[in-house]
Order: structure tokens, then C-alpha cells, then sequence
């Protein structure tokens, strides 16, 4: 290509320009898709780079934070936690099994990269409005190829969270999560080292699918989307299997100078960020990258998203002993080029150089954009005579405990494989999952995703801090202290002054509550362009929380446990409905603002309920969050199996706030009757506001002088809407 | 009357389970096998008398349900 | 007892059924890799569930077809013990080891969930430790789990007292509501004619530790040692 | 040479696959669909030219590994 070309692939004029002088000539096309994959939004993070790097990442207990494949932590005894969250979300709106099933494929190999093997999986989904009639096919689809990914690869799913609402109709979440274990010494990095050191190629070969499919992750969709039709990628998860249990036995040798899974732009971004990352050239032999398919061109080898593939720099002379192993896993194993001195990728072909590219001046000179963005304005309070509180709140409880926001989502759990691994100690429908570490006496892992972007929306600060108080909350509801979280932000399209606004505003609230929390940010992704003609997602900051319990046994659940136990509220009540699911459900409004996150409140709160857990007290333990004090009281008891009966908190709010608002940094916690005093005691002196509510017993859920609901009337709202709205007949 | 379909994957998409097929059953020692692609096979007992109306409706039930037409491509044969 | 576990590709149960047995007997079993032909001296082998090969075709059946499933089969022959779960199971009925066949779940959809199953036959080696009737409580997962045998077998199965278990619910009531898959009779579970052979669709190994969700499984285990030392 | 594979669930197995199919059909408005059944359709490239080796060698393949005769059929063909 010696002229401009017509189609710049995505990049501006600028780009372009830039492209031209930072080669001396114009790209030919393989160079072309290479710079227009490395400048995608997708792979170098232009419009959010500025404010990503505000997110707090440090902690005594951070091994690594952001910029490798995932994050590591220290999680004691020799051993670490390596995590990160990804978003499959366009691939998944196209083709939701297969788009779901890459996506749990590729985050995998996001951890296993790093010499973790994978514990756990969760996932965020976020769908359209269930009358949508994309919907239903989108759920069943996308839970399908969850689980079917999981489940073969023999990763238990643990855990995740679930949405619905209109403004995804266009355009679904699909962000998955892996957590990893490894030795705390033996952690694998992407930096290339050793000028001649061997390339090799590893997994499953290349074929035509996905070609620009990083491209495509950053880019609006318009209508028409369906009928483009980009190839799909189909996952193979045996495939996958495979390559974690051969690149494991090969971390057991000291062969491997750098490894990094092909993800988004495949070859292209593996072998540029390995090289960029250790300030080497490398020199690619396209001739011998296994191909599924013949006649493939530079173009397709470099830019294929296949599935299942890895690239690693060997240690010299160690090709032989490696590829055994690979043999050994019936896997492909190709030495396809070496590192040199010379800074520049240069990719060669039937004896000839088909491209030729500097690497840091193409990675450096990443663009990176300062947008304009405006702050979102402040929601109008809500004024609460305004409210029409429903005349029956049993009714109100009814049907909030079957709305799609909180129905049970067992009829997606039990689509995953949960146990597969044996250390499934918390199952999902807890407050966060336990999965223990193997051999590692009774220590555990508590992991959860949390994220409520209808609070993101009325009020980004609020909600960037209520996602990431949440999942701290989340994981001390078990018991485990919360060491650190990955991120998957989610967002419409940046170019727009207002949604670069609530990109800024969650940020913004998520370091501070990061930091207030102790809770650094160690892994994370951005997916933008999040719309559809125009209309963007809800902001949804995706918080994936990971935290430890150093002993399995005083791990807390939500279920009631025994007939006389004491209910406690630990938090203040003043029944806030701005944003609250009640308003919404019941009155059909999305208003206010939502409830207001005091970090300083959070963790005072929450460390009490940690140190009361851990005391061996507490026999229940939820936190309150979407649908407010009843919801919270009414999972515990379905959990258990036993009622309860509670007086009203109190406040001067009316019952239906007290009982259905959504202020923050409460729990809900049972002790025996015994302890009752102990604990008011405790929490006393930790400056926490507790008070005992009621007690635990019966077969139903009363809230004296306003509401008593049957259980089995509770468990039928709850545990039949998800089936009952998969099962109906699917709209034409 | 009985359609017949086939769906099958669309060039180029990846096909674990031929590709397994195939691991396999050189495993088992047959050689000569150079390349397996799988797919399936739906046999439909319509009312419809009518080829031209029957056609039709299998059409839209391949377009609809059948067939993912993101990666699968489907024939319909009509018999009897 | 000395036991071996059969390590397939895509077999992922291995660990639980390690821990299971390694609690139960106080000895370790030994791994033995798919590519292997012969197996060690030991008392039992346990096919585990998992994905052998993938399963894309049909579960268990490449793995059927492996080197070391013919010494399985040898060592059954001989009387020696085989305990198959899940993956294992679709596997034996695959390779001829137990009668029927595993179809995909009446409900198409992957079930990961304690079920209730009742003990039918609680005098083998493997079933022992059970009262007969008793329910117990114990994990599934799986795709495939939906027993089908002509009308012929079954009823050789009941009259021959080879049902071993059944799915049914906490009363431990057995029909149609309370089949979990489809399973022709809701069976869960059956052993070969010499009893030496248990397949079944469910995960005793994962209801063996108080601290995963309950311990009703460990009689299976309990059984087999006693009996096999 | 080509040979297509059908592998289909013998008469008296239930199929539930098909089943499902056939509700979907139902839920999805398409009337007068009495039965729906699933199979699956394999095709296999062989570098055998001879079509009497052919079919022995696709025969014994089927036996041993692409159908379960417990519940399934096969029927082959070979083209080319
Ligand atoms: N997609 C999913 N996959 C697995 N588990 C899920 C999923 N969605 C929700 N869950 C589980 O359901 C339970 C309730 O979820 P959620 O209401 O989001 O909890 P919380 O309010 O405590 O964050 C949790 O245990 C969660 O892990
Ligand atoms: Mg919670």
C-alpha cells in the first residue's frame, strides 16, 4: 500500500497521520490492522487511561497490580490470589452462547497465564428489560454458554449478579471473573527478555474467526449490527482444559522466560505488548504458526482471535522439553520467531518481510485523550409526601421478593457446575461465595461482583462508592477480610461529553472508597461504546471483590439458624427511597438520589461485623442492600428455612421507607439470646448504632402492626419467577 | 409430509467437535480420515400438505429457531 | 484398600474423589493416566466424573475407547472392584461395563444440585453401610444423566436387585415428580451383574465433609473399605 | 471420498431434544408440527477411493465410536 488508504480501519485521520510519520511511509494493510488493533479503545485504553490511573493499586498485600495479565495478591502462607474481571458483551449480544462460553475461555487464561490454576469463576450480567423480546433468548443463551464453558473446564462458578433493565435492551453485560491460586514465589510475567530467546506458539491453531474483533469491542452498535455478522469465535473448552494442565506442568520447570494468553487482537497484541513490556524486537516466522485453515494471510494469522492459544519466550535449548509436554496434552507447540535487538516487530513470510513496525514508538505513542466530559448533574430530591406507599406492605414484600432484580437466580446456579474442585464451602445465594484454598488447612477465598447502576446513573460518585463498599460489605457478611478488587467498567459511548461524566464520577467514587476501605484496585477492564442508535447502559462499574478467611469454619451465611436467636440491625435507619428497587417495583420510579455512601461509617460498621464473626457469635449474617430491611430479613429466612418476627426500626420515616429504603453500611446479624447483651455491648463501644429487632421462629415473616407473609408464600414470589419467565413461550 | 434438515457449521468456524471426532478415531487407529465436520440432523412430521407452504414454514423455522444462523447454515429436503 | 483413580484429559473430579478415599481408607489413591495400559495392583478403580474427552459426540464415549478402559475391563472381569461417577458412568455404560445408555437430561439443561436418592439395594459392597430405603442427600452435576434401558433390562435390573440407587424427594418418594433427568425408573444407580461394578449418576465424594454441604455420602465410601479389607 | 453419517435415536427412545424442539415450535406459533427428532449428521473426508473399503472402514467407525447402538441408528452414504 504505498497511498492513503480508503478504509482506515477504525483510526481517525490523526491516527492515521501519526501512523504514516511513525513509519516514514504508509502502512501496508497487515501494518495498518496492526496499528488500528493496538490504538482500538479496546487494546490501549485512550479514553480512560487518564482516569484509571486515579484508582488507589497499592497495598502491603499487592504482589501486582494493574498491567500484567491479572492481579496478585498475598493471601499468606506462601500463596496468592491472582484475579481479574472481563467483559464478553458485543460478542455475547451477537451470539450468546458462544459469545458467554469465549468469554469465560478467555478470562481464564487471563489467570492461568500468570501460573495461578483457577478456582472460581463468577460472573455480572446485566440483560434488557425482561419484556424485551431479545431477553429471554439472551439469558438462556448466555447462561448456556456459561456454564457450559465452566462447567467442562472443571472450574467451579461460584458466584455473580444478574440485572434487568430497559436500558440494556441494545446492548447486554456479559463480564466474567476468575480466581486463581498459585505460589506466591512462582508468579509468570509477560515482559519478553533474552535477545534470540525462542517464540513459541501454543494451544489450538489459528483460524479466520474474530478478525477485528478488538475493534469491534469499540465500536457503537447501529441496527444493523446483527446483519454485519463478524465471525463468531466457537470456544473449545476441552481445548482449554488442556492448556491449563500443560502450561501448569510446564510453571513447574524454569523454561519459561514470558508467557501471555492471545486474547483481543490475538497474535498482534500478545507479541507486541511481550515485547514492548521487555523492551525487545521480535521477529515472527508467519510460516510457522499452526493454521487451521490454508491460504490464511499475514493480515488473518496476526489479527485471528482464535480461542485457546498462548505465546511464550522459552529459554534457549528448552524448545524440545517443552513441546514434549504439549505432546503430552495433544496440543500445538510452534517455535514461530525469536527476540532480537533490534525494537521492531517484523513479521516474515514465504521468505519475505510482510511488515515491519517499531514497537515503542507504536506503543508509545498510543493515543490517549483527555475528553471532554461534564459532570452529571444532581438528581432532584425526592419528596417523600410525594410517595404513594402501597396500602399492603405483605403485598409490597410479595412482590418484591419475585421482581427480576431479586428473585432466587437459582435457576442460573444450578446451570453452573459450583462443586466441581471439592472446596465449595459457600454456595452461590450467600452473600459472597467461600471456596477453600486446596491443601492450605482451613483457609478460604471469598469472592463476590457487586455493582447498582441505577445508583451510577442518578449519582456516579455515589455509585462508583456504593459498588466497591458493597462488595466490601459482601465479603465481610461471610466473614473474610477484603484485600482487594478488579474492576470491569462498562459504559456507553466516551465521545459524548455526559457519559465521559459518569465515567469520571465513578471513578472518582471508587477511589475513594478504595481507599477509605483499604481495597485497592489490582486488575481490571474498560468496555465503552456500550449503545445502541444513540442510547447508552446504565454506568456499571462491575466490582469484583476478593477477600480471605483464615479459618473455613467461622465463615458466616445468611440462613437463619435456630428458633429464639436474636435479630439485630447494626446501621441507621431513615428509610432512604431515592433509587430505591421498592420505588421503582411498586410506584414505577426511577428518582432521587441514591442513598449516600459515609465511608467512614462503612468500614467502622463493617469492621465490627468481622470482629463479631470471627468472635464466633454470630450465627447469621447479611448485609442490606437492594430492596432494603425486609428483603434482607426475608432472604435470611427463606435461607433457613424459619420465620421471624421484628418490630420496625426505628426513625422518623413511614413504615414503608423504614422497611424498603436502601440506606447503606447496615447488617443484619442473628446471635443467641445469650450473647444479646455481649453484642449491643460491643457495638456500643465501636460507636455502630445496634439494635435488636425481633427473633427468630415460625413459618412466617411478621413485622409487628404492618405485615405477615407466609414463607411458602415468600418461596413461591422468589423461587418461580426465574423459571416461570424462562419457560414461556418464546416471542416470535 | 417430513422435512428433513441439516444444520451445519459455517466455513471457517471453529469445529471442536469434528476436530474431537477426528483426535478420536485416529486414536482408534483408523488412518485416512483427513478431515471431520459434525452436525445435526432434525427430522420434522408436518401436517402441511403442500410443499411450497411446507418449504416455506421450514424456512422460517430454520431462520427462527433451528439453525443459528450467526455460525450454522441449514438445507431442508422435503420427502413424501 | 488400595485404590486407583483412571485420569482422563478432561476429567475433573480426580481431587474430590482423592480426598474422599484418602479420608476413608487412610491411603492415597494412585493416578493412572488415560495413555496407560495397565493398572496397578489395587482393590478398586474409580472412573470420575468430569469431561473425559470433551464429550462433544456423546459423554464417556471416547473414553470408552481408551488403552487403559481395556484394563478396566480386565480388572472388573477378574471380580476386582470399579466404582464410576457421573462421567464415569457414562463411560462404563459406554464400554460395556454396566447395561443402558446416559441421554441428555429431560430438561436439556446441566443440573448442579443436592438431590435426595433412595437407597434401593443396600447389600453390596458398595451400598452396605446403607439401610435399605434410607434417603440420603447428595450432589449431581451433570449434563447427561438420563438412564435409558429397554423395558427388558430394567426389569432384569429390579428382579435381579441391581438398583442402587433412586432419585426421589425428603420423604423419599419415587415418580415422576421427583425424577431429576428423566431416568427410565429414576435410576441414579446400578451395579453390574457380579456387583462388583457401581455406576451412578451422582457425587458421593462431594458429600463427604461437613464443612461442603453434608456428609451422606460417606457411607458409600465407608462401605467399599470395609468390605475390601 | 465423502461419507455422511446419520446418527439417529432408535424408535421407542425418547428424545428430548427433538421434544423441546417441538415445544419451542409450538411457543413460537408454528402449528401442525406432530414430531420433531434430533440427530446428528457427520461428514468425514476419507482418502480411500474404493467405496466397498470405504463403507467397511465408516461401518466399523460407526460401530465403534459415532453411534451407541444401545439407542441409536446409523445410516451412511458415500459420495464422490
Ligand atoms: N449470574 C450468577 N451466577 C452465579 N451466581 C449468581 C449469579 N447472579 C447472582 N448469583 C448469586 O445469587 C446471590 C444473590 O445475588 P445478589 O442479589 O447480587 O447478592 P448481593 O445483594 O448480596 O450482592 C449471590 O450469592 C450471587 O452470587
Ligand atoms: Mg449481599
Amino acid at each position: 500500500m504505498s497511498a492513503r488508504p480508503a478504509d482506515l480501519m477504525g483510526l481517525t485521520e490523526a491516527e492515521y497521520d501519526n501512523a504514516v510519520e511513525i513509519l516514514g511511509r504508509h502502512p501496508n494493510q497487515v501494518e495498518l490492522g496492526i496499528f488500528s488493533v493496538m490504538w482500538s479503545e479496546h487494546c490501549s485504553y485512550k479514553s480512560s487511561k487518564k482516569w484509571l490511573k486515579q484508582l488507589p493499586t497499592k497495598a502491603p498485600w499487592v504482589i501486582k497490580g494493574p498491567g500484567e495479565n491479572a492481579g496478585v495478591i498475598d493471601i499468606g502462607d506462601g500463596l496468592a490470589a491472582i484475579f481479574k474481571m472481563e467483559s464478553h458483551n458485543h460478542p455475547s449480544f451477537i451470539e450468546p452462547y458462544q459469545g458467554a462460553a469465549t468469554g469465560v475461555g478467555g478470562i481464564l487464561r487471563d489467570v492461568f497465564t500468570m501460573g495461578a490454576r483457577p478456582v472460581a469463576n463468577l460472573n455480572a450480567l446485566r440483560f434488557g428489560s425482561p419484556d424485551h423480546p431479545k431477553t429471554r433468548h439472551l439469558v438462556a443463551g448466555v447462561v448456556a454458554g456459561i456454564g457450559g464453558y465452566g462447567n467442562c473446564v472443571g472450574v467451579p462458578t461460584v458466584g455473580g449478579e444478574v440485572n434487568f433493565h430497559p436500558a440494556y435492551n441494545g446492548n447486554i453485560l456479559v463480564n466474567a471473573m476468575t480466581v486463581g491460586i498459585a505460589p506466591a514465589d512462582r508468579i509468570f510475567y509477560s515482559a519478553a527478555a533474552g535477545v534470540g530467546n525462542p517464540v513459541v506458539y501454543v494451544g489450538s491453531k489459528t483460524g479466520r474467526d474474530g478478525i477485528h474483533g478488538a475493534t469491534m469491542a469499540s465500536a457503537e452498535f447501529s441496527d444493523d449490527a446483527e446483519e454485519k455478522r463478524p465471525t463468531v469465535q466457537v470456544g473449545d473448552p476441552f481445548t482449554e482444559k488442556l492448556l491449563i494442565e500443560a502450561c501448569l506442568e510446564l510453571m513447574q520447570t524454569d523454561y519459561i522466560v514470558a508467557i501471555q494468553d492471545m486474547g483481543a487482537a490475538g497474535l498482534t497484541s500478545s507479541s507486541f505488548e511481550m515485547a514492548s513490556k521487555g523492551g525487545v524486537g521480535i521477529i515472527l516466522d508467519l510460516d510457522q504458526v499452526p493454521a487451521r485453515e490454508t491460504g490464511m494471510t499475514p493480515y488473518e494469522l496476526m489479527l485471528s482471535e482464535s480461542q485457546e492459544r498462548m505465546l511464550m519466550v522459552l529459554k534457549p535449548g528448552r524448545e524440545a522439553a517443552a513441546e514434549a509436554i504439549f505432546r503430552k496434552w495433544e496440543l500445538d507447540f510452534a517455535v514461530i520467531g525469536h527476540l532480537t535487538d533490534t525494537g521492531r516487530m517484523q513479521l516474515r513470510m514465504h521468505g519475505e518481510i510482510v511488515g515491519d513496525l517499531p514497537i515503542d514508538p507504536l506503543a508509545l505513542a498510543s493515543p490517549e485523550y483527555d475528553r471532554p466530559w461534564v459532570p452529571t448533574p444532581p438528581p432532584a430530591p425526592l419528596d417523600r409526601g410525594h410517595i404513594a406507599a402501597p396500602v399492603d406492605l405483605g403485598e409490597a414484600l410479595v412482590r418484591m421478593m419475585g421482581s427480576p432484580d431479586i428473585a432466587s437466580r437459582r435457576w442460573i446456579w444450578e446451570q453452573y457446575d459450583h462443586l466441581v474442585g471439592g472446596d465449595t464451602a459457600q454456595r452461590p445465594g450467600g452473600d459472597a461465595a467461600v471456596v477453600r484454598v486446596p491443601d492450605a488447612g482451613g483457609k478460604a477465598l471469598a469472592m463476590t461482583t457487586d455493582c447498582t447502576p441505577r445508583y451510577c446513573k442518578a449519582d456516579p460518585v455515589q455509585g462508583g462508592r456504593q459498588a466497591v463498599a458493597e462488595a466490601w460489605r459482601n465479603l465481610t457478611a461471610v466473614g473474610a477480610r477484603p484485600l482487594a478488587i478488579t474492576d470491569n467498567m462498562n459504559f456507553g459511548n466516551p465521545q459524548r461529553p455526559e457519559i465521559m461524566g459518569q465515567f469520571v464520577g465513578c471513578v472518582e467514587g471508587m477511589r475513594e472508597a478504595c481507599l477509605a476501605l483499604d481495597f485497592p484496585v489490582v486488575s481490571g477492564n474498560v468496555s465503552l461504546y456500550n449503545e445502541t442508535n444513540g442510547t447508552g447502559i446504565l454506568p456499571t462499574p462491575a466490582i469484583g471483590g476478593v477477600g480471605v478467611l483464615d479459618d473455613v469454619t467461622r465463615m458466616a451465611t445468611i440462613a437463619f439458624k435456630a428458633t429464639g436467636d436474636r435479630i439485630v440491625v447494626l446501621g441507621e435507619a431513615t428509610g432512604h427511597l431515592g433509587q430505591s428497587l421498592a420505588l421503582r417495583e411498586l410506584c414505577g420510579r426511577e428518582e432521587g438520589p441514591p442513598p449516600p455512601v459515609d465511608l467512614a461509617i462503612e468500614r467502622q460498621t463493617g469492621d465490627l461485623v468481622r470482629k463479631l464473626i470471627a468472635d464466633g457469635h454470630v450465627t447469621a449474617c447479611h448485609d442490606v442492600a437492594d430492596g432494603g430491611l425486609v428483603v434482607a430479613l426475608a432472604e435470611m429466612a427463606l435461607a433457613g428455612k424459619l420465620g421471624a418476627e421484628v418490630g420496625l426500626p426505628k426513625g422518623d420515616a413511614s413504615p414503608f421507607a423504614l422497611l424498603f429504603g436502601e440506606e447503606q453500611a447496615r447488617y443484619i446479624i442473628t446471635v443467641a439470646s445469650r450473647y444479646e447483651s455481649a453484642i449491643l455491648a460491643a457495638a456500643a463501644a465501636a460507636g455502630v448504632p445496634a439494635a435488636v429487632l425481633g427473633q427468630v421462629g415460625g413459618d412466617k415473616l411478621t413485622v409487628t402492626g404492618q405485615l405477615s407473609v407466609a414463607l411458602a408464600t415468600l418461596a413461591r414470589a422468589h423461587e418461580d419467577w426465574l423459571p416461570g419467565y424462562m419457560s414461556a413461550p418464546a416471542a416470535a | 409430509m417430513k422435512a428433513k434438515v441439516h444444520v451445519t457449521l459455517k466455513n471457517g468456524v471453529l469445529d471442536p467437535q469434528g476436530k474431537a471426532i477426528g483426535n478420536a478415531l485416529s486414536g482408534l487407529g483408523f488412518t485416512g480420515v483427513d478431515d471431520v465436520r459434525q452436525g445435526k440432523y432434525i427430522e420434522l412430521d408436518l401436517a402441511e400438505k403442500d410443499p411450497a407452504k411446507a418449504r416455506e414454514s421450514v424456512e422460517a423455522m430454520c431462520r427462527q429457531l433451528l439453525a443459528n444462523t450467526v455460525i450454522e447454515n441449514y438445507a431442508i429436503e422435503l420427502v413424501g | 484398600m488400595k485404590s486407583a483413580i483412571v485420569v482422563f484429559p478432561g476429567i475433573n473430579r480426580e481431587r474430590d474423589m482423592a480426598l474422599a478415599l484418602k479420608a476413608a481408607s487412610g491411603k492415597a489413591a494412585t493416578l493412572v493416566w488415560h495413555r496407560d495400559s495397565a493398572l496397578p495392583d489395587v482393590d478398586l478403580v474409580v472412573l470420575p466424573g468430569g469431561f473425559s474427552y470433551g464429550d462433544y459426540l456423546r459423554a464417556g464415549a471416547m473414553a470408552a475407547q481408551s488403552p487403559i478402559m481395556r484394563a478396566v475391563k480386565d480388572h472388573a472381569a477378574r471380580g476386582g472392584r470399579v466404582l464410576a461417577v457421573c462421567n464415569g458412568f457414562q463411560m462404563a455404560t459406554e464400554a460395556g461395563l454396566l447395561p443402558g445408555a446416559l441421554m441428555r437430561n429431560a430438561g436439556l439443561k446441566f443440573i448442579c444440585r443436592n438431590v435426595h436418592l433412595k437407597v434401593a439395594n443396600a447389600s453390596s459392597d458398595f451400598t452396605g453401610h446403607y439401610q435399605a430405603g434410607q434417603v440420603l442427600s447428595v450432589p449431581v452435576a451433570h449434563h447427561d444423566g438420563n438412564y435409558f434401558a429397554d423395558q427388558a433390562t430394567l426389569d432384569r435390573l429390579e428382579q435381579e436387585d441391581r438398583v442402587a440407587f433412586r432419585y426421589c424427594d425428603a420423604e423419599g418418594r419415587v415418580d415422576d415428580d421427583t425424577n431429576l433427568n428423566g431416568s427410565r425408573r429414576n435410576i441414579a444407580g446400578i451395579l453390574s451383574e457380579d456387583r462388583n461394578v457401581l455406576g451412578l449418576m451422582p457425587h458421593p465424594e462431594d458429600a463427604t465433609d461437613p464443612q461442603l454441604g453434608g456428609t451422606d455420602g460417606r457411607g458409600l465410601f465407608t462401605s467399599i473399605v470395609e468390605a475390601l479389607s
